[in-house]
């Protein structure tokens, strides 16, 4: 048996042992994520493996269920991350190019996790290191090194040359391939690195001087031909620069504030030094500067023009003005404009619904901007031209691994609503209690991933447990778990340190559009099962709570878990629907389903008993809008807690 | 030979440490864990981030390591028992901790990642917030002692341990110190849920061994320095004086350690506002009332 | 050579080097560390010379103040990590020039004086503990509670400047 | 011990003189003020060397150490005061952007 991520080295003496110990202390990093793999039934933290929140830490890679096409790229990052040896286990997961061969595959289930951990055990202990490893690459991975002008940002070349623009010479950069795991920069030994802050340098041999003889040193848009005052701030003009004349805005190398954290970070760079460098004028002298690197040499102002600014007398040519660099960049709340990096999250980070990516903009460690896109895309619904009813309520379910109960019972629905059928009381209330038991399933595990977020590791492990408990249960099965259920609930209700945690943080106002808990936390709001007859006579009562904020959807969600179990006792059995009989009907329908993450509608249309046509509308599509809004200017941990309190699933976002 | 004894029992130590944080962290008892673990850490390849700062990538660890062992020096275990008996001694466990900022800087700012600079700039945050309350509780606690001497600071508490004479300091000083171990629910540099392991995300193989060692070891003295501040040192009836003090320590310290489970983490803001608002009051007054004791009743 | 010579060169050779290390590595925060090693080795000549209170004092203290002039310089510099290799310095050769005199005259009254008699004994650490202590509570208390009041000042004040006014802060 | 002396006391100049040469030629406030640290490190090794040396009997030789510490930590809280303030009006610390403070 071979590792194909096996660490370079013999076999033997030493390593045997060490080799057996990553045997037993299996350290894992679970792609999309552990929510999902729990959605699934499997219980991997209680596998006696640990679940670790960043690929350096772990040696085994788990593949949950099939990867998404938008993950690949990211996998392919992370499992570069990973330090050798390293192996990976596929739980299900079929195809999953760009990644080596997995080492060990079993089929989704708790048998089989079982036994592919214990292969998994086999397979490290006898081959973690071996002489003959090979290195991994994907296309993910590749940097590639580009040329651009550090005056025009638009000329990107492959290969060093000169620009054609202006003649200057154009100066490397690296660039990564999009779709990188989160986690800033691979680990392959680069000694040079371009340096952008030598953009801003050769940035600033610009424009020439300023355009008339003496300007204002606070506004350089203050420019006369005598001395004087300057009509903005009273202050003395300086004499400027003799030079050309034309209008300079504020250009700035920004690229001088080079933390360079990962390629991205140096991306995001260039993208603010590029409306810097964006609009100029013809600046005839730049030819003469073709080439020169660093300032050095340059003992005068004569033929200089080094800066964009207008050099004040007395200022040394060399000197970089600072002024310049923090000028163009937006003001922060605190008013200290710092340097901005922009830092990807996601989409395996431990905090985060697995395949979001989260960007934020980092202002210090206040959150500036931020874009939330799910990197997991919803496919088209109807594979083809048409679909059998069966397959299209299964491709559905699929689809959305968070909520397949809830999806399966909404295409019944729908296709029930289409073909006017009906399945009966009975079966609407086994339906209803099913989406209800995997609505304390979903709720439990939103509490674990929260408890795993804000490092309530009690609150983790215990809503997990109770999660894999309820996940399939019978109706005595719920019935036996209830009392541990709402002994967690009250636990939650009085944990210390909570209100100080998530209160006030994520505030959502009465008028954004929101659904689901996330609605249903602000005083307002609505229940698609408010209008149900079954669940009405079932005792549904629709849960409110007033605050809008991260605290108050932690509560209503306690809340919906206790009234869940009641709803469950009262319907007595629970039943997931089976896929309506449809023959040959044609018709159009539409259902809307309260999924524990807000109101789903789904409309289909059927010809001849095929599905031709659906549509479905996701609480998810409506409450990643909301990122923006709470994550805005908060600290970065209370950004994170806010988006985690919304209970994305990047599963249901359209693509 | 008592150094080679406080050494031996620090490493015996640091290993019982990390099996009680792998129960209270990841919930099963195994007590050839740790042993399993670091054998598979020093296993696995030790990478080098890319564009790191490598010296301080490399120094980070080490550092903290070393601030570590320079705390423990001056904690007595028993009488007789300890490296060295500095006249400054309880002065000279600040200092060697206040590394521990200078470290986790390092190590944060050298791999040359987002998550890491944040968790090491966001230590400085935290460090502003504890230190205080770590130098004001000692102030109180030297003042019963009339020494600065660790030693002597355990002899003072025959009578009376401090945790009864002044709960309030102790109560402040466990806070802080477990802000300074980055425990939680104060883990800020390295919540896992938020910076993806923070400053340790960047850390592989025997580095990031070095680095969980370092920590342990921090802890270790954190809690030395609880049971010879506040809970008498080695003293005890019954049984001999280091069985005393293995026991308190390793029983703060399992304390320190699982408490974090059982609430999420606090918000940097607010532990700053508390520490300052109320911390620092709360201290201000413990040394009054320290004071007037000391000059009313001669415990 | 007594060991107290060899130890005291040690540091304080360690103690320029650091300080010449400070203003030239581009790197901002290995600057700020630089001067926090310069610092530490200072605190270690203390020690050195029998003034243990005050070198751990000094070791304690430089390295809570040099972390939080790291991440000033962080946060004001422009080129942080130093990959520009930026030049950040002006009226070098004045400065040079200055540095120099100092330093020569600084030597010149070093090595000039005749300092003996040199004193050969120190009091105890616990001693000068407990004496530095009396002397702060008695006859230099005034001094002492001015310090402190002044730091307290300077607190305020700092503070004060440093945030932002009402007045900005709605906007 | 004449010899312990006059190493200490030489270290205080070279420190002296370091210091010095930063503070005059850097043009970043921070920096600036890290020569200045400096330049008290170097009273600082001069006070504690004449108290060991020449007055180890005199406790007010330490005390005064103590002051000149407080007055580092003093003189860094009010200049990264100022330097805020600065930063937040004009986005620089440079000192040869702050031509209008020269009067």
């Amino acid at each position: 048996m071979t590792l194909a991520g096996a660490r370079e080295g013999a076999m033997s003496g030493i390593r045997r042992a060490v080799a057996a110990a990553m045997a037993r202390d299996l350290s894992a990093f679970v792609l999309p994520g552990p929510s999902v793999a729990r959605a699934m039934g499997l219980d991997l933290a209680g596998s006696h493996l640990r679940v670790v929140g960043t690929p350096r830490h772990a040696n085994v890679l788990i593949l949950v269920g099939p990867l998404p096409d938008g993950l690949r790229d990211a996998a392919a990052v992370t499992y570069a991350q990973m330090p050798r040896p390293r192996a990976i286990l596929t739980l299900g997961a079929g195809d999953i190019a760009p990644l080596p061969d997995a080492d060990v595959s079993a089929p989704p289930t708790r048998a089989g996790l079982r036994s592919g951990l214990a292969d998994l055990r086999r397979v490290i202990a006898a081959g973690a290191f071996r002489t003959d490893s090979g290195e991994f690459t994907a296309p993910a991975l590749e940097v590639r090194v580009e040329y651009t002008c550090p005056m025009h940002p638009e000329i990107i070349r492959d290969a060093p040359g000169d620009c054609p623009k202006c003649g200057m010479t154009l100066v490397p950069r690296e660039t990564a391939s999009d779709g990188h795991g989160g986690h800033g920069g691979h680990d392959m030994p680069q000694e040079d690195r371009p340096s952008p802050a030598e953009h801003a340098h050769a940035g600033q041999a610009e424009d020439a001087g300023g355009a008339g003889a003496y300007t204002c040193p606070m506004h350089p848009e203050v420019i006369s031909d005598a001395p004087g005052k300057c009509p903005k701030c009273g202050m003395f003009l300086v004499k400027a620069e003799e030079g050309e004349s034309h209008g300079h805005g504020h250009r700035h190398g920004h690229g001088g504030h080079g933390h360079g954290h990962g390629s991205e970070a140096h991306g995001a760079h260039g993208a603010h030094g590029a409306h810097g460098h964006g609009d100029h004028g013809g600046h005839g002298k730049q030819q003469d500067h073709s080439g020169h690197d660093g300032h050095d040499g340059h003992d005068g102002h004569a033929g200089h023009g080094g800066h964009s600014k207008a050099a004040i007398d007395g200022i040394e040519p060399h000197f970089m003005s600072m002024v310049e660099l923090t000028e163009g960049q937006p003001r922060s709340s605190d008013g200290l404009q710092m340097d901005w990096i922009e830092v990807p999250f996601g989409p395996f980070f431990p905090g985060l619904p697995a395949g979001l990516r989260l960007t934020l903009t980092l202002d210090g460690d206040t959150v500036a901007g931020s874009e939330a896109r799910s990197l997991v895309g919803r496919a088209e619904l109807v594979d083809g031209p048409q679909m059998t009813a069966g397959d299209f309520v299964g491709r559905l379910a699929a689809m959305m691994p968070l909520g397949p109960v809830a999806y399966r019972t909404l295409a019944c629905a729908a296709i029930e609503e289409a073909s006017r059928a009906d399945p009966g009381q009975d079966a609407r209330r086994g339906r209803a209690a099913a989406v209800e038991r995997e609505r304390i399933a979903s709720h439990l595990g939103w509490l674990a991933e929260f408890g795993l977020q804000s490092g309530f590791l009690w609150l983790a492990a215990r809503a997990r447990a109770l999660q894999l408990a309820v996940q399939g249960a019978d109706i005595d099965g719920i019935a036996a778990q209830a009392g541990a259920i709402r002994a967690l609930i009250r636990r939650v209700e009085t944990a210390p340190l909570m209100r100080m945690r998530l209160g006030r943080i994520a505030r959502i106002g009465k008028d954004a559009p929101a659904s689901g808990p996330v609605d249903r936390a602000r005083g307002v709001g609505s229940d698609a099962r408010a209008g149900d007859p079954t669940l009405i006579a079932l005792g549904f009562e629709m849960c409110v709570r007033e605050g809008g904020d991260a605290l108050a959807r932690l509560r209503l969600r306690c809340d919906e878990i206790a009234q869940s179990l009641d709803l469950i006792a009262a319907a007595g059995r629970i039943a997931v629907p089976e896929v309506p009989d449809v023959e040959t009907v044609s018709g159009e329908g539409a259902a809307t389903i309260e999924t524990p993450r807000g109101a789903a509608r789904l409309r289909v249309k059927l010809t001849d008993g095929k599905v031709v046509e659906a549509e479905l509308d996701t609480p998810s599509d409506v409450n990643i809008a909301l990122v923006e809004t709470v994550t805005a200017q908060r600290e970065l941990g209370d950004a994170l807690a806010a988006v985690a309190s919304l209970d994305l699933s990047p599963w249901e976002v359209r693509g | 030979m008592s150094i080679l004894v406080v050494l031996l029992s620090l490493a015996a130590g640091a290993y019982a440490l990390a099996v009680i944080e792998r129960w209270a962290v990841h919930g099963h008892l195994s007590l050839t864990g740790p042993a399993w673990a670091a054998l598979a850490l020093l296993g696995r390849e030790s990478l080098l981030a890319r564009k790191s700062d490598r010296l301080f990538f490399e120094l980070g660890p080490v550092l903290l390591l070393v601030a570590g062992l320079m705390a423990v020096a001056v904690i007595p275990l028993a009488p007789g028992l300890i490296i060295t008996d500095l006249a400054t001694g309880a002065l000279f466990l600040n200092a060697a901790l206040a590394y521990v900022l200078v470290a986790l800087i390092m190590a944060g700012w050298g791999p040359n990642g987002a998550y890491a600079m944040i968790a090491g700039w966001r230590f400085l945050g935290q460090f502003i917030a504890y230190a205080m309350l770590i130098v004001m509780p000692i102030t109180a606690v030297a003042m019963r002692a009339e020494s600065l001497s660790t030693v002597e600071i355990v002899t003072s508490q025959e009578q009376l341990w401090n945790v009864l004479y002044q709960p309030m300091g102790f109560i402040l000083f466990v806070v802080a110190a477990m802000g300074l171990a980055w425990l939680p629910p104060l883990d800020l540099p390295d919540a896992t849920g938020e910076l993806a392991g923070g400053v340790e995300a960047e850390y592989t193989g025997v580095r990031l061994a070095v680095l969980r060692l370092a920590r342990m070891v921090i802890i270790l003295a954190l809690a030395g320095a609880t049971v010879t501040f506040y809970l008498g040192g080695w003293l005890g009836p019954w049984l001999p004086p280091w069985a005393w003090s293995a026991i308190k320590i390793l029983a703060v310290a399992a304390a320190m350690l699982s408490i974090g489970r059982y609430m999420p983490r606090i918000r940097e803001a607010r532990y700053l506002a508390l520490s300052w608002k109320l911390g620092i009051s709360l201290a201000l007054a413990n040394i009054f009332v320290v004071g007037v004791i000391a000059l009313v009743v001669p415990i | 050579m007594t060991v107290q010579m060899i130890f005291l060169a040690f540091f304080g050779g360690a103690a320029v080097w650091f300080g010449v290390v400070v203003f030239r590595t581009h790197s901002m925060v290995r600057s700020a560390l630089a001067l926090l090693f310069s610092q530490t080795a200072i605190g270690a000549m203390f020690l050195v010379m029998q003034a243990e209170f005050l070198g751990v004092l000094q070791i304690m203290m430089m390295a809570t103040e040099m972390s939080v002039m790291a991440i000033f310089m962080v946060m004001f510099m422009m080129d942080p990590g130093g990959m520009g290799k930026m030049d950040m310095t002006h009226q070098k050769r004045l400065s040079l020039w200055a540095g120099g005199i100092g330093l020569l005259a600084a030597l010149l009254l070093v090595w000039l004086p005749d300092w003996s008699p040199v004193a050969l004994s120190v009091p105890g650490a616990h001693e000068q503990a407990a004496d530095l202590g009396r002397e702060l509570l008695g006859r230099s208390m005034f001094i002492f509670q001015s310090a402190g009041l002044t730091i307290l000042t300077a607190m305020i004040a700092a503070t004060m400047v440093a945030i932002v006014p009402n007045a900005e802060q709605g906007k | 011990m004449i010899v312990e002396l006059l190493i200490a006391l030489s270290v205080g100049a070279g420190l002296f003189g370091v210091g010095l040469y930063g503070a005059l030629s850097q043009t970043n406030l921070v920096m600036i003020v890290m020569g200045v640290e400096l330049i008290l490190a170097a009273a600082l090794v001069n006070l504690v060397a004449f108290w060991r040396y020449l007055h180890p009997d005199e406790p007010a030789g330490q005390m005064f150490v103590l002051i000149v510490m407080a007055v580092m930590a003093v003189e860094m809280a009010v200049a990264f005061g100022i330097a805020i303030a600065r930063f937040r009006v004009r986005g620089s610390v440079e000192m040869e952007e702050a031509r209008e403070l020269k009067g």
